[in-house]
């Protein structure tokens, strides 16, 4: 295996990370914050992508500089979404336990209404353009530029939050909810507007991701699911309400897809669930997990 | 006191919605129909992955067509002595095979439609073929066909094929196409499903044929969605010809890793998926109209085959976007509601039986010319015979899909040169 | 003749060691005490003996034969039962229930449902619970919760009866019950090693004390010998 | 969970009055009636069957569409439109045990996960089964697609309901057992359950072993209505969590919740489907999100609160009356 090889699949696996580490702290603020196991994640990242599509190619807007326009209306979307209906299951349910089945319910009735809405706003067809397409030289190895823009803007947006939740007093009282929400609220934190305001943040960091994969990948309405389901499989592999772990976690996994794909691709996607589920084994809590 | 109401509510709500539908369709006997429509069922992904297909595909042939049939007061049937306007009753399989065959069935035995329309997706037609059989419907197929399928026509009497598929007969054009330009080498791309297997295999055996090395067969999940690895792979290879055989998912991103990585091998194609027009679109912003030229496509027709043809995508222009234009499928799609209409005038009647012996045993006069299905023995199928296809394998020259491959049999119409090598990725 | 005999048993949580080279013994047919202040490993221990933590190192024999590493059911068959300091019921199951299971699933040998149920009615009427047999077991005041625990325990025909804080949460009279109720157990042919706080209580129950402070074993003895340990003394004054 | 509930004698009366009812469809039900209730049923099998283990032990699996598609493909492999291998219901046994085995052995490897870890190992089970089969059938046995034998619609129906009413005995017998008692130990607290002698990883292990079984003698039989059989449409993930959505739509207080929850779900749904073919699943999404807000304890607890007002309502009118 020579150096290129190397550059291919180390690079090629921290591009995929990157995407899967946004996807995955969007859903790791939503269930390790708010204890919502979003299964309507990905129609949210369908939203920004068909958002950012739109705007591409009806209105010319630059893809990048649509990321101002998705999030602030897609935290609304969240924001009020939590606001009116999930604090309220939170208010009725007996216990953390019913709350979490209720919500995962009730974000399945939200991934139907949003995919209905899709299509009948965009239709059903298969929709894709091209955007920073051309290769860029490292060292010898070329990557797509789109691609290694999208993991700048990943990693952009992870610090980004990560400084937010650490350095401010929002970031702050969020991490107080993560931890205990009972003992948080005592301590004068209005807990329901921050749980509102991480899934709202949790949804634009879906929809961020949509953004960034809309330039590369066709998209349709029904394009969500297998998105969820990595962000899923990242997060418990991270370690629940751990920020850093699923962001660890995103490049783990993008790095063993890559590998494996470089080895066997017909058999990546088992390779690639074989892996976890072992990893699993070996850290019940997953990485970063305690 | 509101909050009981609304309790009160969302009871009678979830109780009517449950009950409604079942005293509809169960307790009230229908009354024995004063026919005044041609009813024709349908189970099709509204919703789901196959949406995208559906809704391109047949989809437009089926609403064009009830336009056309009722703008003219409907279809003569002798038997009711007088022409019947077409409905269409229509059902969302949430593309899932369990619902499709269910609603299916719903059509045939509950709704008692006059005729049944094809499901969208190999698999789908598959597993709706049998059932259609086995209740006496025609299936004219639409969007799928597979060797499979037609190994499987010997006992489905009931079942047409029309889109043709690997080895019947874009393979074996294609790979002569290729022998009589000097191609040696050749690397496949396949997602791993029953498409993909298929056409790998096919094109491995029709390669070996005409001397074609197969360099590498890579089979793919469906979910791939990074094939920089493999791009670079098949670029350091080197191929003579470079094969996708997936579905737009697994071309596009093919395509613009390819563009991006400077892989221009001397024969690019894919499909299904290269044969739209939103395979030109992705890239048209950036690259200009001629973006894709070069890149070859399982196509059969355009505008320039006959007339009939340019009327056909002048009418689908109409109604879909050019980025849903198909040059595969809707030249296969038109003629199918072409040989229900000429069937029923001509037989006269709605009858299943009568209308299987006439669509088995006749000559048809559609946009495809001479259309004749080929019965799989004594109680099989129809497969629609190869003679009948107008092209093959098509290849985007100056930003449309020219037909430059086909059988050499009368139909064929070849649009224009097979360009071999392909001329390199523009740059923008 | 030792039922039970610890050697260098240790628990690290974290960093932390809950329990750290304990080595100890409990008698057959005594009634042997545990104590120590808040968080020096006293049910730590438990759980360790139990199986539902495992120690790391350390070893536990139970009548001479080594049980570390073996699961929760399998030491509860070979006769080693125990209580909870919270109580951990089947709320929902009826006192007579959460009895039966402990003559169903606890004994080694088995047992014919006709004798478990006579078993599970002769237990409740040894704890004084037959009047409620039928009561779903939330229902029931803390003392009687209690009870059940106990008397679940005694179903699973134990040699050594752990408990863990009985008598926490009662009134007087009830410790005395409580009290009375140890020794009965013990004129069964049970031993019985327990955790307690109330002091006057294991004071006058136990056989041999050992105190526990910091997950360190710092004394044992005879009531006397304990009540007059500097070391004890100054541990729970200093507290 | 109390699974006391529906084998108590208060439902003897109305199951048998629905089972002679169900029995005896065919005789009076349209053709179409047969299949759909064939397909409720199924559900109502998978909703139940997950309950059976999920309820007490609070496992959330997402392994239901991994034993259901190994029933499926189990018959499409014994039951190819060739030539079939075994008669039916052999077959459909041999499915659900092979089901049940899997289950077990994929219990005792990983019910020490647990929460949505295992909720996620589960899933991640459905995939790889299926790329596993995907690799084996596409390039080692070069099969694409199984076709499956047709069966009468009848008696398709006539399995499905005798695995229901099998599904609905065990339930009762598991009630009725020590096996059933220490289950219900263990939803109730595992710890103490392990303290009393309970071997709490066997029966968790046999218990997910028994609901397997049944999704997989279901999968088997629904095979044969699919007729075309390939691993995705065998193992497709819907059939993990429909099982979850219905057991909380219906309420998984008692085992009558995922019973009606089933059935109204699937019947909703292909109304829904039928009805209004473009706005299915917004409908469908304002419906659920509806009924999970103002249906806290799902369809049970309307039921138990229509009971409990009528029962209120019952006694005001005697107190009324005396």
């Amino acid at each position: 295996m020579d150096l290129v090889t190397i550059l291919d699949i180390a690079i090629g696996g921290l591009l995929m990370g990157g995407i899967y580490a946004l996807l995955a702290m969007g859903l790791s603020l939503q269930y390790g914050v708010a204890r919502v196991l979003n299964i309507a994640h990905g129609e949210f990242i369908m939203l920004g992508a068909f958002a950012t599509y739109t705007l591409y190619t009806a209105f010319g807007i630059n893809p990048l500089l649509t990321l101002a326009i998705v999030g602030p209306i897609i935290f609304i979307i969240g924001f009020l979404l939590h606001r009116t209906l999930f604090t309220r299951l939170r208010i009725s349910s007996p216990s953390p336990g019913a709350f979490e089945s209720r919500s995962l319910l009730a974000t399945f009735g939200i991934l139907f209404i949003i995919q209905n809405l899709a299509l009948i706003g965009w239709g059903a067809n298969l929709r894709a353009y091209s955007y920073l397409n051309f290769g860029v030289n490292l060292g010898g190895a070329i990557f797509t530029a789109n691609r290694l823009v999208s993991l700048g803007f990943a990693i952009g947006i992870g610090l980004a939050f990560y400084i937010f939740l650490v350095r401010t007093r929002m970031g702050k009282a969020i991490r107080a909810a993560a931890q205990d929400p009972a003992t948080a609220s005592l301590m004068g934190v209005n807990i329901n507007r921050v749980l509102a305001i991480c899934f709202g943040l949790g949804a634009v960091m879906a929809g961020f991701a949509g953004t960034l994969l809309s330039m590369r990948v066709p998209i349709n309405p029904a394009m969500g699911m297998n998105y969820t389901i990595i962000a899923i499989i990242v997060i418990v592999l991270g370690g629940l309400g751990s920020i850093p772990g699923s962001f660890i976690g995103g490049f783990i996994l993008g790095i063993i897809g890559t590998v494996v794909t470089y080895i066997e691709p017909s058999l990546s996607l088992a390779a690639y669930y074989f892996i976890f589920m072992l990893l699993l084994l070996v850290r019940p809590k997953g990485i970063l997990g305690k | 006191m509101t909050k009981k109401l609304l309790f009160g509510l969302i009871t009678i709500t979830l109780v009517a919605l449950v009950a409604v539908p079942l005293c509809s369709s169960s307790c009230v006997p229908a009354p024995a129909p004063a026919k005044d429509s041609i009813v024709i069922g349908a189970s099709r992904p509204l919703s789901g992955m196959n949406a995208m297909i559906g809704d391109a595909a047949f989809g437009p042939i089926m609403t064009m067509w009830e336009e056309e049939v009722n703008a003219a007061g409907g279809i003569y049937v002798a038997d009711y002595g007088k022409k019947l306007p077409i409905e269409y009753l229509i059902y969302d399989d949430a593309t899932d095979v369990g619902t499709m065959v269910r609603l299916t069935e719903k059509l045939i035995l509950e709704d008692k439609v006059d005729i049944l329309f094809s499901s969208c997706g190999t698999a789908f037609i598959s597993a709706q073929a049998p059932i259609a059989n086995k209740y006496g419907y025609v299936l004219l197929t639409a969007e799928g066909g597979a060797t499979i399928m037609r190994d499987a026509l010997y006992g489905l009497p009931y079942v047409f094929i029309s889109l043709p598929f690997s080895d019947h007969y874009q393979l074996p054009v294609f790979a002569d196409m290729l022998a009589a330009k000097g191609a040696k080498t050749a690397y496949i791309v396949s997602i791993a499903d029953l498409h993909g297997v298929e056409y790998s295999g096919v094109a491995a055996i029709e390669f070996a044929r005409v001397g074609i090395d197969l360099i590498a067969s890579v089979s793919v999940p469906e979910t791939q969605e990074d094939f920089s690895i493999i791009i670079k792979d098949a670029k350091a290879a080197n191929p003579d010809v470079f094969c996708v055989f997936g579905y737009p998912p697994q071309v596009l991103p093919c395509t613009a890793e390819s563009m991006a990585l400077g892989f221009n091998p001397k024969c690019f194609i894919a499909g299904p998926g290269a044969n739209f027009g939103f395979y030109q679109f992705t890239f048209i912003e950036a690259l200009g109209p001629n973006c894709v030229d070069g890149v070859l496509c399982f196509a059969a027709a355009n505008r320039a085959t006959s007339p009939e043809f340019a009327e056909l995508y002048d009418d689908l222009e109409a109604i879909v976007s050019p980025a849903m234009l198909d040059w595969w499928g809707h030249p296969y799609y038109a003629p199918l509601v072409q040989i229900w209409q000429e069937a029923i005038e001509e037989t006269g009647t709605l009858d299943q039986d009568i209308l299987r012996d006439y669509i088995a045993t006749h000559h048809f006069d559609t946009i495809l010319g001479d259309t004749y299905f080929e019965m799989s023995g004594e109680g099989g199928g129809g497969l629609l015979v190869k003679e009948t296809h107008p092209g093959e394998i098509g290849q985007w020259q100056n930003g449309v899909v020219e037909i430059v491959g086909g059988g050499p049999w009368s139909n064929t119409v070849i649009t224009a040169d097979f360009i071999y090598p392909k001329p390199p990725w523009p740059t923008p | 003749m030792q039922i039970l005999e610890g050697e260098g048993v240790t628990k690290y949580f974290g960093g932390l060691a809950a329990v750290s080279k304990v080595d100890f013994h409990v008698d057959q047919g005594e009634i042997a005490g545990l104590i120590g202040p808040n968080g020096a490993g006293k049910t730590t221990l438990f759980n360790l003996i139990s199986a539902a933590l495992v120690p790391k190192p350390g070893t536990i024999r139970f009548k001479g034969e080594k049980i570390t590493g073996l699961k929760p059911h399998k030491i509860c068959r070979l006769g080693l039962a125990r209580t909870f300091q919270e109580v951990k019921i089947f709320s929902n199951m009826t006192v007579l229930e959460n009895v039966l299971l402990g003559s169903l699933f606890g004994c080694s040998t088995g047992m014919s449902s006709a004798d478990a149920s006579r078993e599970a009615e002769e237990l409740l009427e040894f704890v004084g619970l037959s009047a409620v047999r039928t009561t779903p077991a939330k229902d029931l005041t803390l003392v009687n919760q209690k009870r059940i625990e106990v008397a679940r325990a005694l179903a699973t025909k134990p040699e050594l009866l752990m408990l863990d804080e009985l008598m926490a949460g009662l009134n007087p009279a009830e410790v005395a019950q409580a009290m009375e109720l140890v020794t009965r157990i013990r004129d069964k042919g049970i031993t019985i090693f327990m955790i307690e706080h109330v002091m006057k209580a294991i004071m006058s129950v136990c056989d041999r004390i050992m105190v526990l402070h910091h997950g360190e074993k710092i004394a044992e003895g005879t009531p006397q010998e304990i009540a007059i340990s500097k070391k004890v003394v100054e541990v729970y004054l200093g507290e | 969970m109390d699974i006391t509930a529906l084998t108590s004698r208060r439902f003897l009366v109305p199951g048998l009055i629905t089972l002679t009812v169900l029995a005896t469809l065919p005789l009076y039900g349209s053709l179409y009636t047969v299949i759909l209730i064939t397909t409720i049923l199924m559900y109502i099998i998978l909703a139940v069957s997950w309950v059976i283990f999920s309820g007490p032990t609070g496992y959330m699996s997402l392994a239901s569409a991994a034993f259901f598609g190994v029933g499926i493909y189990t018959a499409a492999v014994l039951m190819p439109n060739t030539g079939q291998l075994l008669p039916l219901p052999v077959v459909v046994a041999i499915a659900g045990l092979i089901s049940g085995l899997l289950a077990v052995l994929v219990g005792a490897l990983t019910l020490r996960l647990r929460g949505i870890y295992f909720a996620i190992f589960t899933f991640g089970l459905v995939e790889i089964i299926k790329q596993v089969l995907l690799y084996w059938e596409f390039e080692v046995t070069h099969t694409r697609g199984r076709f499956v034998v047709l069966v009468d619609n009848d008696t398709v129906f006539y399995i499905m309901l005798g695995i229901f009413v099998a599904l609905m005995l065990t339930v009762y017998f598991i009630r009725r057992s020590k096996f059933g008692l220490a289950l219900q130990s263990i939803g109730e607290n595992e710890e103490a359950a392990a303290h009393t002698g309970i071997n709490v990883t066997m029966v968790k292990v046999i218990t997910f072993g028994i609901s397997a079984i049944f999704m997989g003698a279901a999968g088997a039989i629904m095979a044969t209505r699919w007729t075309y059989i390939d691993p995705y449409i065998a193992f497709n993930p819907l059939f993990s969590f429909m099982p979850v959505l219905m057991a909380i739509f219906g309420g998984m207080g008692q085992l009558y919740g995922p019973v009606i929850g089933a059935a109204i779900f699937a019947y909703l749904q292909e109304t829904l489907q039928t009805t209004f073919p473009y706005y299915y699943m917004l409908i469908f999404g304002i419906v659920l999100v509806v009924a999970i807000l103002y249906l806290p304890n799902g369809i049970v607890g309307l039921i138990q609160k229509l009971i409990q007002r009528w029962r209120k309502g019952g006694s005001a009118e005697q107190n009324a009356n005396t």
